[in-house]
């Protein structure tokens, strides 16, 4: 009994879009028959911009663009910018990079997760209790940098300052007390009947499918695919950490949520590895401020919360780059979108989209 | 019925007002007259005590939510926030109320009236004390339930009038919602009066006094599917799928705004209440507390247990996540249906013993409520293995932790 | 024991062998195959064993001012390593190459923005529409002759502010 | 019927009753006519009472104003061609006809039964003697109605099923 389509729009304008992102739905009764995808409301051009600017003048718009987790974004462009100038960096930076990094992570899954149980339908409460957590993460990052969100913390070939000294012993305590919430939230939301029956089997994306919609992140590993660039290409000091990376098994909007958790735990124990082991020592190689790389081409890229977080730059020897391109894992993460979502009802389709986790500044750039 | 039993009594206020009709009768006033004095004087404390509580809600909800979720709540708005409810009254009244251009005017007009008079109408029938109580009607306990399912063809008209695609949505979702839970309700209601044996509220808690227990303990399978279906009815998580924020904005009462809106809101709180006394009245023992009554006014022992289920409520919306609509069908008729039934066998079953055997109350009843609560719990957590845990596909799980990159890991979900 | 970056040289010779004259110019970092048969030394480049690039990490158009050169890093999850693959189009006016949406889907909205973006048509893109900008938006902005900035100044700093011979409005 | 009280009511819901149901018939929206419809059922609700029986009253009003008026409306929502408007068809006639016909069967039936004195004493309660009856005289026919309405039920459900 099909009766005649009707669209609506997920618009702009809508409480659980994570920013101004639009879905066109094509729905008979409540099963989804098209799910079209609207953006650029949010749309900078970055990429142009960054052309006008020296290196270093660049590197505040690399936090705008994913501005939940700002630390990454910095660590990528230093880290592809070094490549092409080869520019070495003292362990000490590489240390507090790594620490950085893990930190911003978790306080970036503390958003996923508490944004996608909200578009669950649990009104609010777990999102707040990880905003506790993520608090005191950002209050540490305004003890290293000064600022909260738009971090601006990394220099190329190094750090902009080294840590205060009550820094690290805040972290300590922080990191003592963070498995006990992390073991919280799993037993409020992981062992929740309706959350396991709103997300199971919901959204799924087989591995082939991942790889072949080139996905990354959480949602490549959700759905199976072992693979994260803190193993595959270390940079920073993962190389000289512990750690596991978590693995879903049947690539639906459960499995990415428990890699999200799990991916939590795992930073934790990043964190107490680098307190024990952070050498003392300078922090930033001296970079003119005039820097003026030889002409050539470098691809940087990292692990960020959201997936594989790339800088490719271009330099004709100029002041500035000649060409900026970010590889954003939130828009290629959005490419299988249409594929997950047909056949589901609107509030699946809700869900699917949280799950992904986008931030609409790194998708409209 | 008690030593003090003239008009400063204050342990039931419906002396005082039967005196005032008595005065009033001697005064020679036509027949009609105190019959029609009472109805207003009732009519008028109602009201009053609804919007009162309604008012102390809003602000309770807010402040209580906000203590669930590690956080202050309004507390700028007079001290503790308590002028919080005021502020949100007026600014609701100061709205305009905006007409869409496509809506059709009158069932857009209608539709808050016919959501919110069937939920003070039900007040009606709620006894806050022996003879605190606008019309004990004897059919009391089914009245409630009738004019409390009108409100569900408004809140149709409320989606279907507004010509929005949304509203059209959370219209259609409600009103299969409320369909479905209203029989389960009908029945959980039914197992209690097979108990009792009527449905007047006054014979419902003048029995629980009798025999001094609550019926909470004699029909617990039955306190939990009415709460379950009362929360739909009354649309809180974790069913408040009609205006599921996070899928269709706000369902059917999207377009509304200004007084239009906020009749909803409160249409949304008094049929709370209305729920929450019905479960105080059937459940909890009404105004009885064992004997206390005679000391403590009875109506002050109503509402502590009317706010203290309206309070498990809130508790409710603060923590559990909503249910998908076709999820929350399936368990009304799959999971909640079939207990009823059961319920109300087991009642009918017990009742007939009882009478058979004609032991005394204090041998029967306590045997009856160690059963029933051993036979509901067992029930619900079989049934709750046997759907849930016991079906890999709804076992939460862990993801698995691995060292090396390169391996694929992915197995399709396998169908049950 | 990071991602190995494969040579262009040698993956010149393995492509010679299959695809003669397919190579348009080898150098250690990249190779550069000549627009038309990107598909097929795409495909090639995924089926192929040894190599298997399943995996397109970043798919990007850049404006060489004398030509468009679009520029793909391929990656392969099992053996971990990348290469870059390009492919120079010389036409400004309309640069058309061969869409690779049909090799590695990941590659939709990537070829969608630069066609946007740049003004590079894919042909045989499934739904090669604008994907930021409104449809009838003037022009492709990250071209380097697009000046709709004010002052139709040509994009980049050629010095910095306090050098010499800074010539800007004191801005910096 | 004695009191100034009864007759007054008595008229008021005849009147809610009967002009409901024209505005049933004329109002040119079908939604429009269903919220109508629930008018008369209330208006029919209330003559109940006035009869003493309320719970028939009550069940009226879960029943048609509750169920019945919801399934009206659905049918109204889910027939893809129904113009949503009393538009006027070829029937008229014979609609007319039909119902002249009624009422004057109607007036026979009222001019022909002697309405002698019925309410004799007060209100007593009926719901229990209507309980009584149900499963004591009438226990047959209340079987075989639950059992056609099971087999209407799971009518539907199959009727309805995709695969």
């Amino acid at each position: 009994m099909v009766g005649e389509p009707l669209v609506i729009n997920v618009g702009p304008q809508h409480p659980s879009t994570h920013g101004v992102f639009r879905l066109k739905l094509t729905l008979d009764g409540e099963r989804i028959l098209d799910c079209e995808m609207v953006m650029g409301y949010l749309h900078r051009s970055m990429e142009k911009l960054a052309e006008e600017r020296t290196w270093t003048q660049n590197i505040p718009f690399t936090d705008r663009t994913d501005y939940l987790s700002a630390m990454t974004g910095n660590l990528a462009y230093c880290l592809a910018v070094e490549k092409l100038a080869g520019i070495p960096v003292p362990p000490r930076a590489h240390w507090i990079r790594t620490i950085m990094a893990e930190l911003q992570r978790f306080a970036s899954h503390c958003m996923a997760i508490g944004t996608f149980v909200n578009d669950c339908g649990a009104w609010h409460t777990p999102l707040l209790y990880m905003m506790r957590e993520r608090e005191k993460v950002l209050d540490l990052f305004e003890l290293a940098c000064g600022a909260r969100l738009t971090t601006n913390y990394m220099r190329i070939g190094g750090v902009a300052r080294d840590l205060p000294p009550e820094f690290l012993p805040r972290l300590r305590e922080l990191v003592k007390e963070l498995p006990q919430r992390i073991a919280e939230y799993e037993e409020l939301l992981v062992e929740n009947e309706i959350i396991v029956a709103r997300a199971r089997g919901i959204g799924v994306l087989s591995a082939e499918q991942a790889i072949a919609y080139s996905v990354s992140g959480p949602m490549l590993r959700g759905s199976g695919v072992a693979w994260d660039l803190r193993k595959a290409n270390p940079y920073a000091a993962y190389e000289q950490v512990e750690f596991d990376i978590p693995v879903g098994v049947h690539g639906d909007c459960y499995d990415r949520f428990l890699v999200r958790l799990a991916e939590m735990r795992q930073s934790v124990r990043i964190l107490e590895q680098a307190l024990d082991m952070i050498p003392s020592g300078p922090v930033q190689t001296p970079v003119p401020l005039a820097l003026r790389p030889p002409p050539g081409e470098a691809y940087g890229r990292i692990e960020s919360p959201r997936g594989e977080l790339g800088f490719y730059v271009v330099s004709d020897g100029g002041p500035s780059p000649f060409r900026f391109h970010i590889r954003s894992p939130s828009l290629i993460n959005l490419t299988p979108l249409p594929e997950m979502v047909r056949g589901l009802t609107v509030p699946d389709a809700i869900i699917t989209l949280g799950s992904i986790d986008i931030v609409v500044g790194e998708v409209d750039r | 019925m008690t030593l003090l039993d003239s008009w400063w009594d204050l342990r039931d206020l419906g002396h005082a007002v039967a005196a005032f009709l008595e005065w009033l009768g001697d005064r020679g006033v036509p027949s009609w007259l105190p019959y029609l004095v009472s109805t207003l004087v009732g009519l008028m404390a109602l009201l009053l005590w609804a919007l009162l509580s309604q008012l102390f809600f809003i602000w309770a909800e807010r402040r209580l939510l906000a203590r669930i979720q590690v956080r202050l709540g309004p507390n700028r708005a007079g001290p503790f926030g308590l002028l919080q409810p005021v502020a949100d009254a007026l600014k609701v009244l100061s709205k305009e109320m905006i007409t869409p251009r496509g809506a059709d005017k009158v069932l857009f007009w209608l539709a808050p009236i016919g959501v919110v008079v069937p939920a003070i109408v039900a007040l009606g029938v709620i006894p806050f004390g022996q003879r605190m109580v606008l019309a004990d009607l004897n059919v009391g306990l089914l009245f409630i339930v009738a004019v409390s399912s009108t409100a569900t063809l408004f809140v149709f008209l409320a989606g279907w009038g507004s010509a929005n695609k949304y509203s059209l949505l959370g219209a259609m979702r409600s009103v299969a919602m409320l369909i479905s839970y209203e029989v389960v309700q009908v029945l959980a209601l039914l197992a209690v009066a097979v108990f009792v044996g009527s449905i007047r509220l006054g014979d419902i808690v003048s029995w629980q006094g009798r025999y001094n227990t609550w019926l909470i303990f004699l029909q617990p399978l039955g306190l939990l599917g009415f709460l379950i279906a009362s929360s739909v009815e009354v649309n809180r998580t974790p069913s408040d799928i009609a205006e599921a924020e996070s899928e269709i904005v706000a369902g059917y009462h999207t377009e509304y705004g200004g007084i239009r809106w906020g009749m909803f809101q409160m249409a949304e709180y008094i049929a709370g209440f209305v729920v929450a006394a019905t479960v105080a009245v059937l459940w909890l023992g009404g105004w009885t507390l064992w004997g206390l009554e005679e000391w403590v006014p009875g109506w002050l022992i109503f509402l502590i247990k009317l706010y203290g289920v309206f309070f498990l409520f809130i508790w409710l919306r603060g923590t559990l996540p909503r249910l998908r609509i076709d999820q929350l069908m399936g368990f009304a008729w799959k999971f909640l249906l079939p207990l009823m039934l059961l319920n109300v066998l087991l009642a009918g079953l017990e009742m007939v013993v009882w009478k058979e055997t004609e032991a005394p109350a204090e041998v029967v009843l306590p045997i009856w409520a160690v059963g029933n609560i051993a036979i509901g719990v067992g029930l619900v957590v079989g049934w709750a293995l046997l759907m849930g845990h016991l079906r890999p596909r709804n076992r939460p799980a862990r993801s698995l932790l691995v060292r090396e990159v390169g391996q694929i890991y992915y197995r399709p979900l396998e169908e049950v | 024991m990071g991602t190995r970056l494969l040579s262009g040289l040698e993956l010149a010779h393995r492509l010679e062998r299959v695809m003669p004259g397919v190579v348009v110019e080898a150098v250690p970092e990249w190779v550069e195959v000549s627009p038309q048969a990107v598909v097929d030394v795409g495909r090639f480049l995924r089926d192929d064993p040894e190599l298997e690039m399943n995996f397109l990490s970043c798919l990007t158009a850049v404006d060489l001012l004398d030509h468009f050169e679009v520029v793909y890093h391929l990656q392969s999850l099992r053996h971990n390593h990348l290469m870059v693959l390009k492919a120079k189009l010389w036409e400004r006016e309309s640069p058309e190459l061969p869409s690779v949406a049909s090799v590695w889907p990941g590659a939709h909205l990537q070829e969608r923005e630069a066609y946007d973006l740049m003004g590079i048509r894919f042909r045989g893109h499934p739904d090669l529409r604008r994907l930021f900008l409104w449809e009838g938006f003037p022009g492709h902005p990250l071209r380097k002759d697009w000046l709709g900035m004010p002052g139709q100044r040509m994009p980049g700093l050629e010095t910095f502010p306090g050098e010499p011979e800074w010539r800007g409005e004191g801005r910096g | 019927m004695t009191g100034v009280g009864e007759v007054a009511a008595f008229w008021i819901l005849a009147t809610i009753t009967v002009g409901s149901a024209v505005v049933v018939a004329l109002v040119r929206d079908l939604v429009r006519a269903v919220v109508a419809l629930v008018g008369s059922f209330l208006g029919v609700a209330g003559l109940f009472i006035l009869l003493s029986a309320e719970f028939l009253a009550v069940v009226q009003v879960l029943i048609y104003a509750g169920a019945i008026s919801i399934l009206m409306v659905f049918a109204i929502a889910l027939t893809p061609r129904s113009a949503r408007d009393n538009a006027e068809t070829a029937m008229r006639w014979l609609a007319l006809a039909l119902a002249l016909a009624m009422v004057g069967l109607l007036i026979a039936v009222a001019t022909v039964t002697e309405w002698g004195p019925q309410a004799k004493e007060g209100f007593q309660e009926t719901a229990s003697a209507i309980g009584e009856a149900l499963l004591n005289r009438y226990v047959l026919p209340f079987e075989v109605a639950s059992v056609l309405l099971l087999a209407a039920m799971l009518g539907a459900v199959v009727m309805v099923r995709e695969d």
